[in-house]
């Protein structure tokens, strides 16, 4: 956007806030020069981020990400069914991503935000390919649904994940793929049994020690999760490249990169959607680099709060 | 929906002050009520009822249901309103959806009683057919045919007038049937028991406009509401549903008073409306 | 099935030429411009007229003739199971179309450009040829609205089963799947303004079948024009002339 | 892959506690009656209020009454939509929704579609409306978990959104909500209480006008009953506004430091 330059000196007596919102990008450019963000952050620096598991109690498994100011509400409910014929022994995930109209001013009630389909089908992709894309060598895929099956042929888990916006900043993949993996985590499958008349009941306590016809699983199990997904999203301007973009330098700076590494730090996905400024390899390894860094942190998050969680 | 000039306004405010309304009527008169029963023979008991334009179709239709497993002793009931385009044109297609949500909504607050069934003027209970397998399900349904005000008083009555014209088939349950599967039942068709309607309970709206309430409101009326109570009374003068509208805040005790009028109409109503109940029952046997 | 006996009876007690029961009644609705409530036998539709009034959305409005727009809708407790369909569903779109093109033909709409009529029918209770009971009550209610019609517009229609036609089918010959012809006609003109028929039927056959539909609208426009000369004495009289 | 479900197959929840909570029988006398959380019959549950959760809303709250979790974010006022006419009042547009986890079972938040006309008309005789025309101010609420008597925790944080908002208000909005077990009456039911509950009652009120804006009674009551109800919903509400207050104190306090 060639902006005209005549009104240089213009700039200098208004006030920041007016500058700001009159001319975003020569605001931005200013302080990329010095290679710092008005947020006070290095170019290479994400927002600090804090997870909390356990949030909702309704939920088997819920876990709430914060990076920055966006903040994501995870949860998981383990309900039954029979699992389909081509794969009987495998219970499913069904994963859905969602923006209540409280999260952002562009959402309107009854109508869904384009961006909302954009995120679940990006979750659901990074699902998947973590998850199952990569059976043959079984190697990564961060949940085996094999786990996931209680009676082979006749009852299995579908695990209904269910991701909420509360608070759209910027950089909502990342957040949402965390909050998923936390939730994860913290999820704990009921103990269950087959009672007569062939449901899955859950085992309470008071009844624990009367045992039902075969209890399925007895204790209250939990997912072993191999290798983990984290993701970065960076913005590209210019020659510069901004890690964990705020809503504000999204929307001024369009052309986005996610990079979604596993723990074992191996390539899950790569997301480029468009944009005018186009991604040299270079840049495009500058952004692994900056992720590969990144899942380091939010490993060492991640595991306090699990650690946290064993505690009590 | 209603254009009324400032004019107009100031006459409506000032006559409801002075206990004269626009149609002559004092603040606490109703307008003529007309009752016909069975007027759509398929249900198994309609009424419709006039309120001066106010117009209303109730039907009633019985079905076997089985009952929800929290009350295995109980029927269900459950009340839907439709607002018809004929009443007015913004009613077309689904404008007139919230409002029917929020009739149907008082509606089942004031007839159903708390989720445990208790005080619902309804006898829920003599609608079991066999315990925890079978039961009536009462499907209520009422179509805003004119609207003129005071909907909510006239489905309250409708659907009283519309239960006390139903009639239930008796039912044979074949003997022997055990376990859990559902018995055969046959449905007679001759004989009917009638349904008990002495203690449902009459819905009555009073509108505050300016200092004074009102009762029976007309449209133009009812857009000079500062808020609405609508109560409903049951015979033995307990209230079995309470439901406030309109914008402006109301003391506590105005509340209160409010409440001893609405019982003190409520009889006379409910007095009213079974005459008109039993003269239109008598109409329609003999035609 | 049969559906006619040999002494000639229909389920019902009719004879094959015969029609049900007919009762109208104008103004049923105080609020709109013109109202009326017409009923065959069991089934029994009131319609509504609101205009010529100002249109909604400007796009819509066309500047040398009047918009009519006509909305259908069926009651909950209309049919015999109760029925929970969603608005917008395809019979009643059609339905609406049907009508709101057989009245629009017979409306002098170039008398009021730029204006709305909206004509709504609500089916109470449908025990066959609702469409044509519709037709007919939409007639009653313009014409109380005072709203300038080339002629009235009756509709009736017929079948052809076990080999006689019938006049004026009811729920059980309309679903027998037997042909049904639904035939909208103008009186004083002598003009056939709908015709509708579904399934086979030789042309022969078809001619007497149609004649019967017409027929029958004959004897329905005696009966309206019976109650409106009626219903303008009453007004007459309100007003002491 | 059979990881994603062609059509999703019908699933049902393995939980026993929604299908045998028995409703325990009240005889007249029945006084030894504890409350599941062992809560006195007239006691309220803690009350935790947060504001300025959400802060790509112009106004926001986060409340949490026990098991009951609610976020409501205001935004505006903003120009209305389209379609609107003209009016020279504001107006406000509620809505209410609920997670798909919110509720023990899944999928039950769809039974509260009245929930946003009931939360309009109590924040209606709030607000000044004159103070914003031609524009529209949006409250919007989502139900984190339902935990019993969801509808009053949200008429009460929507107030304090809508003050955090700075929306000119004739006074804060309290709402409490009583229910008739038998002879007793419990304040701030939670969900097992709500569903074997004999009759129902729900003020919204503002406390330092001490006008009530909503009240909504289900079940039968007797006039007197109806009266020691609202009295004990009334101080309820009271003492509700002095921690709303506090809250709001508070976070004005933080913000200038």
């Amino acid at each position: 956007m060639g902006l005209p330059d005549a009104p240089g000196d213009l700039s200098s007596e208004v006030d920041v806030d007016a500058f700001r919102r009159l001319f975003p990008l020569r605001f931005y450019e200013r302080h990329l020069t010095e290679s710092i963000r008005p947020d006070g952050r290095p170019l290479g620096r994400a927002r600090d981020t804090t997870i909390a598991l356990g949030a909702v109690a309704s939920a088997e498994g819920s876990a709430l990400a914060k990076i920055g100011s966006t903040t994501m509400l995870a949860a998981i409910k383990m309900e039954v069914m029979t699992p389909s014929m081509d794969s009987p022994d495998e219970g499913c995930i069904a994963i859905d991503f969602h923006m209540p109209p409280i999260c952002s001013p562009i959402v309107r009630p009854g109508r869904p935000a384009e961006i909302a389909p954009v995120v679940s089908k990006q979750l659901s992709d990074t699902y998947f390919k973590a998850l199952t894309s990569y059976m043959c060598c079984c190697s990564s895929g961060m949940i085996n649904l094999k786990e996931l099956s209680l009676v082979s042929g006749k009852a299995a888990w579908m695990a209904y994940l269910d991701i909420y916006c509360l608070d759209a900043d910027g950089a909502l993949f990342d957040a949402a793929l965390l909050s998923a993996v936390a939730a994860f985590s913290h999820l704990q499958i009921p103990a269950v049994s087959l009672n007569d008349d062939g449901k899955i009941v859950v085992v309470s306590e008071e009844n624990g020690g009367k045992l039902e016809k075969d209890a399925v699983n007895k204790e209250r199990m939990k997912l072993t999760l191999k290798s983990i997904p984290f993701s970065l999203t960076c913005v590209l301007h210019k020659n510069y490249i901004l890690a964990d973009p705020t809503a504000e330098e999204e929307s001024i700076m369009e052309t986005v990169v996610t990079v979604v590494l596993d723990s074992s730090s191996q390539l899950v996905s790569l997301y480029k959607p468009g944009g005018p400024v186009l991604a040299y390899t270079s840049a495009i390894q500058d952004c692994v680099a900056l992720t590969r860094q990144r899942m380091k942190e939010l490993q060492k998050i991640l595991d306090e709060a699990n650690s946290g969680m064993e505690v009590d | 929906m209603v254009g009324l000039s400032l004019g107009e306004k100031h006459f409506i405010q000032g006559g409801i002050a002075q206990d004269i309304r626009s149609d002559g009527r004092k603040r606490l008169t109703y307008r003529p009520i007309n009752v016909e029963t069975g007027v759509i023979p398929q249900a198994n008991g309609s009424a419709r009822i006039r309120m001066g334009a106010t117009d209303v179709i109730s039907t009633v239709k019985a079905e076997l249901g089985k009952p929800i497993s929290l009350q295995p002793d109980k029927g269900k009931v459950s009340i839907y309103v439709d607002c018809s385009p004929t009443a007015a044109p913004m009613f077309e297609g689904r404008g007139g959806e919230e409002l029917s949500t929020e009739l149907s909504v008082a509606l089942q607050r004031s007839l159903l009683g708390g989720k445990s069934g208790a005080g619902a003027g309804i006898d829920l209970s003599s609608l079991v057919v066999v315990e925890g397998k079978i039961c009536w399900d009462l499907y209520i349904d009422c179509l805003v045919v004119c609207s003129d005000g005071n909907l909510l008083d006239a489905l309250g009555a409708a659907i009283k007038a519309a239960l006390s014209n139903t009639g239930i088939p008796r039912v044979q349950v074949a003997a022997g049937a055990s376990g859990d599967e559902q018995p055969e039942v046959d449905i007679s068709d001759e004989e009917f028991l009638q349904f008990d309607t002495s203690d449902i309970p009459v819905i009555v709206t009073l509108t505050k406009v300016g200092r004074h309430y009102i009762v029976d409101a007309t449209t133009e009326e009812e857009s000079q509401m500062s808020s609405a109570i609508s109560i409903s009374v049951n015979r033995k003068g307990h209230i079995c549903g309470l439901n406030k509208r309109g914008g402006a805040g109301l003391d506590p005790s105005i509340v209160l008073d409010m409440i001893s009028v609405a019982k003190h109409v409520s009889e006379q109503l409910m007095n009213k409306l079974d005459s008109e109940i039993a003269a239109a029952e008598a109409g329609e046997d003999e035609s | 099935m049969e559906f006619v006996s040999p002494e000639g009876l229909r389920l019902d007690g009719r004879r094959p030429m015969e029609m049900r029961q007919i009762r109208a009644e104008i103004g049923a609705v105080a609020k709109a411009d013109g109202s009326a409530v017409f009923e065959m036998g069991n089934t029994k539709v009131i319609a509504a007229v609101y205009g010529p009034r100002e249109v909604q959305n400007r796009s819509q409005q066309i500047n040398d003739q009047a918009l009519v727009r006509c909305d259908y809708s069926m009651a909950n407790f209309s049919t015999g199971d109760r029925m929970r369909k969603p608005k917008g569903d395809r019979r009643s779109t059609e339905i609406s179309l049907v009508i709101r093109q057989t009245m629009e033909a017979c409306i002098l709409t170039h008398l009021m450009p730029r204006s709305q009529i909206d004509i709504f029918v609500q089916v109470l209770q449908a025990d066959g040829g609702t469409r044509s009971a519709c037709i007919n009550a939409a007639t009653l209610a313009l014409a109380d609205a005072g709203i300038p019609m080339r002629d009235l517009v009756t509709s009736c229609s017929s079948g052809y089963l076990n080999s006689t036609p019938l006049l004026d089918l009811n729920y059980v010959e309309d679903s027998a799947g037997g042909p049904d012809v639904t035939v909208g006609f103008l009186p004083k003109l002598d003009k056939v303004t709908l015709l509708q028929m579904d399934s086979k039927l030789p042309i022969d056959i078809f001619e007497k079948v149609m004649q019967l539909a017409i027929e029958g609208c004959k004897a329905i426009a005696n009966y309206i024009r019976e109650i409106m000369l009626e219903n303008t004495k009453q007004l007459e009289y309100r007003r002491g002339i | 892959m059979a990881g994603k479900p062609g059509t999703t197959p019908t699933t049902y929840s393995p939980s026993p506690t929604t299908q045998k909570t028995r409703r325990p029988i009240f005889n007249e006398n029945d006084v030894d009656w504890v409350r599941p959380d062992g809560r006195g019959f007239h006691q309220c549950r803690p009350a935790f209020f947060r504001t300025g959760a959400v802060n790509a809303a112009s106004g926001s709250a986060y409340a949490e009454f026990g098991n009951t979790k609610v976020i409501v974010s205001v935004f505006g006022p903003r120009e209305s939509k389209k379609a609107m006419m003209y009016s020279d009042i504001g107006r406000l547009n509620c809505s209410v929704s609920y997670t798909t986890f919110a509720t023990p079972v899944r999928g039950q938040g769809s039974e509260h579609k009245d929930f946003s006309s009931m939360l309009h008309k109590s924040l209606e005789g709030a607000i000044i409306l004159e103070t914003f025309p031609k524009t529209t101010v949006d409250v919007f609420a989502l139900v984190l978990e339902s935990g019993g008597s969801d509808l009053p925790v949200v008429i009460s944080c929507a107030s304090l959104a809508l003050a955090d908002a700075g929306i000119l208000m004739h006074d804060l909005v309290a709402s409490v909500s009583l229910s008739c077990l038998g002879k007793n009456l419990v304040i701030d039911p939670i969900l097992e209480e709500e569903s074997y509950q004999d009759g129902a009652l729900l003020i919204t009120c503002m406390p330092s006008r001490y006008e009530v804006t909503q009240l909504t009674v289900t079940g039968e009551w007797s006039t007197p009953k109806i009266n020691e109800g609202m009295q004990l919903c009334l101080d309820a509400c009271s003492k509700l506004a002095k921690i709303m207050r506090s809250c709001l104190k508070e976070a004005t306090s933080t913000s200038q430091e």
